[in-house]
């Protein structure tokens, strides 16, 4: 990457602003076989259809793809649009067992995104 | 139009004759209601005395767009209704019967001599409880936020139960001079009727203007509105 | 919920980081469906993620309250008896139906709860395709008004 | 596709052909509503946030929250929260807990109290406020709200919280009461605590600070309160000013005995 360039200067913001994102909350637990994983996401999750208080439309800006993985495979993709809540919720289940780790990732539309991990318990 | 801030003095609104006699009455209830008061704070000897509490709202409240320091002067009813053990005293009840008068006789009937206006506009002006706190500008309508405490057409589940349900109001009452009289001076100045009542008086303090009460009372009284199906 | 609280480690996203300048796609599995999310039909919308033609079924259940004090979080949860491939949730009168899609893999249980924005009083559509085959579930939801409104 | 839609769309004519069926049912609804919700409390995020805050030292002394004294001595949490308000000798004064955080804030990190004041709700400094109100409130989860009127300034600021409560004023003539003083009432579907009694009381002093859902926002009772005063169409009430701990310390003292559940989840 070039130095002194508006990208780099992208860069350094966006690295900030991964730094003041909110860990996720996760709660995974195994019971028969079966591990049931919740997930809170911290996101303002803008529709672009919210005026603010000054009456002007605030941006479009939401989380728009949340996967999770463990042992290297894909057990879970979700793809949101803009009407999914604010600080988002997800619940799911896979088949796995205690000690597993998750990888719990999301994309947003600013192309911010933030990797979490838990073990199951 | 703006809301008028500034809390309206009763005996101001009222004829001389009737001032006359009731400012005897009142003076006297007055009176009566200030022994209480001492009697009941030497009584409890915990009850804050009007300076400090005035003190304590004066520093802790400031204006902030519409909503200015004004709206805590009280007037007679609010004064009244503050206290809930006087009401309930033999000296309350007094008065309670006095500010009701006073009231009463500060309702304007409408200027034009309509009573009944637009059940379909009425139901909008029901819906809507917006209107007269520091985040509005005082510019828009306010609404009459009907729904917050009444059910009125059935169809419309959110309702509140802090008042009576009006739902078939004008079907079970019909349209005599009385009832649509009654109808509007309630809107107008719910305590007319009962000094307490938790129903701001829309008229009395132009939070809705005539043509929106006349409204409202089609809501309630048209034959046609989806109220009285 | 403290004794459950995990030592939720952050990774310094690299993966973010690398999709962002272009390095990696965004997603390998599955990848966003910008114009599924962007349609503004319900019939739109079912013709992008391929759904042609779903019945009931009572392999498939749909939970939500039949009324939400309000339209910002509205709860809803998808299961099924059958393995699921994918769930969509798409609500009728939002500007855009399609809320969220969930794609599963063998390992994943045929289940899923979300909480969606919703507009106003509408219809909303669960959508579960099983054994290649789509079926669905649909439920109205009134709106309301909880508080003074003011 | 169409074909099937039509099909169910008999199914869905249960409620809008039958509205008042529907309307009898509709607190059950709301309580279905309300269980779905439960389940995660996004104000966990909050409460995530807040403890780093309270662990990391901030300010010119470096010093971290931990040496806050919230009345059961420093860095003691543990059911504090389910205590206040309460009269601290130090500051002289009775305090919420927002107010008493306040006061944290500005001894041990420097912090300017008025620019906490000042901030508007959600932003700022004040959000930070919010968020370590969050974990103070959780780690008196489950607690038994015990808020003391020994002291004659904490028994003074509950007359005083007691006669602000059924203070009518505005050109609404609304007071506290006109809302909260009667037990099952509810404006449009949402109950109203009556405040009154211990039973109502509790419920409500007991599930706040809250994080709602119709706006998605974390609120601690200094907000709840500044949002009731607006409905309430009063003049604007000074963050941490009197009169809302006046209020708090009349709504706690009627909740003691009762449940500390904070955070909540609201409408």
């Amino acid at each position: 990457m070039d130095d002194g360039s508006e990208r780099n200067q992208g860069h350094v913001r966006r690295l900030w602003g991964l730094r003041m994102s909110n860990p996720m909350r996760i709660r995974a637990q195994e019971n028969q076989g079966i591990v049931d994983v919740k997930i809170l996401i911290r996101h303002d999750m803008e529709s672009g259809l919210r005026k603010g208080e000054d009456g002007v439309l605030v941006p479009a800006w939401y989380i728009h793809t949340l996967k999770v993985e463990t042992q290297g495979a894909e057990v879970f993709n979700a793809q949101f649009g803009p009407a999914v809540s604010r600080d988002p919720f997800v619940n799911f289940r896979y088949q796995g067992a205690k000690g597993d780790k998750l990888f719990v990732t999301w994309m947003d539309t600013k192309n911010d995104s933030r990797r979490d991990e838990v073990i199951v318990s | 139009m703006k809301l008028n801030l500034k809390p309206i003095h009763l005996i101001q609104r009222i004829s001389p004759r009737i001032v006359k006699r009731m400012t005897l009455n009142m003076l006297f209830a007055l009176t009566l209601n200030v022994i209480f008061m001492l009697f009941s704070m030497n009584a409890t000897s915990q009850e804050p005395s009007d300076a400090e509490f005035n003190a304590m709202l004066k520093r802790s409240l400031r204006a902030e767009g519409i909503a200015v320091m004004e709206r805590m002067e009280q007037d007679a009813t609010q004064a009244l209704c503050s206290d809930p053990a006087l009401i309930h005293s033999q000296a309350g009840k007094q008065t309670v019967d006095l500010i009701q008068q006073a009231n009463l006789a500060s309702i304007k009937p409408p200027s034009d001599g309509i009573y009944i206006g637009d059940w379909r506009r009425g139901e909008a002006i029901a819906q809507s409880g917006r209107g007269g706190t520091w985040a509005d500008s005082g510019k828009e309508r306010s609404g009459g936020g009907c729904y917050n405490c009444h059910q009125i057409d059935r169809k419309e589940i959110a309702y509140g139960t802090l008042g009576p349900s009006l739902w078939n109001y004008g079907k079970q009452r019909g349209d005599s001079k009385e009832v649509v009289t009654y109808t509007w001076n309630k809107i107008y100045n719910a305590k007319a009727y009962q000094a307490c009542s938790s129903m701001p008086r829309f008229g009395h303090f132009h939070l809705l203007n005539q043509q929106q009460i006349q409204d409202l009372m089609g809501l309630l009284l048209d034959p046609r509105s989806p109220v009285n199906e | 919920m403290d004794h459950q609280r995990r030592e939720v480690m952050r990774f310094a996203t690299v993966f973010g980081l690398m999709a962002s300048i272009g390095l990696i796609a965004p997603a390998q599995a599955e990848e966003w469906s910008r114009a599924a999310f962007a349609e503004k039909s319900l019939d739109e919308v079912f013709r992008v993620i391929g759904v042609n033609g779903a019945d009931t079924s009572s392999a498939l259940t749909f939970t939500a309250p039949e009324i939400a004090e309000n339209g910002a979080v509205v709860p809803v949860m998808v299961s099924s008896s059958l393995r699921a491939e994918q769930i969509a949730i798409l609500v009728e009168k939002n500007p855009n139906p399609l809320a969220a899609q969930f794609f599963f893999t063998a390992r994943t249980e045929p289940f899923v709860a979300a909480r969606i924005k919703m507009a106003e009083t509408s219809r909303v559509y669960a959508l579960v395709k099983a054994e290649g085959k789509w079926m669905m579930a649909v439920k109205e939801i009134k709106v309301t008004l909880g508080g003074c409104g003011g | 596709m169409t074909a099937s839609i039509l099909r169910l769309s008999l199914g869905l004519l249960l409620c809008g052909s039958a509205v008042w069926v529907c309307a009898q049912s509709s607190t059950e609804d709301v309580t279905q509503y309300r269980d779905m919700l439960v389940d995660s409390n996004p104000a966990e995020l909050y409460m995530a946030a807040g403890e780093e805050k309270w662990k990391t030292p901030h300010g010119p002394k470096q010093t971290s929250l931990e040496h806050c004294d919230l009345g059961l001595g420093n860095g003691k949490l543990e059911g504090a929260a389910a205590q206040l308000p309460r009269y601290f000798k130090d500051t002289d004064r009775v305090q919420d807990l927002e107010s008493r955080l306040m006061t944290c804030l500005s001894q041990l990190q420097g912090m300017s109290e008025q620019s906490l004041i000042d901030a508007p709700f959600g932003e700022g400094p004040k959000k930070e406020l919010d968020e370590i109100v969050a974990y103070v409130v959780s780690r008196s989860k489950g607690a038994m709200i015990q808020v003391s009127t020994q002291h004659p300034k904490a028994q003074a600021f509950y007359a005083m919280g007691k006669k602000a409560f059924y203070t009518q004023a505005g050109p609404y003539d609304f007071s506290c009461a006109s809302c909260h003083s009667q037990d099952a009432k509810r404006i449009r579907l949402q109950e109203l605590p009556n405040l009154t009694s211990p039973a109502g009381a509790a419920k409500a002093w007991g599930s706040w600070p809250a994080y709602r859902v119709s706006n998605g926002q974390f609120w601690t009772m200094q907000h709840r309160l500044n949002d009731c005063l607006r409905q309430q169409r009063w003049p604007y009430p000074v963050y941490g000013s009197d009169l809302t701990i006046a209020l708090s310390m009349f709504m706690a003292v009627n909740a003691n005995g009762g449940l500390y559940q904070a955070p909540g989840l609201k409408r």
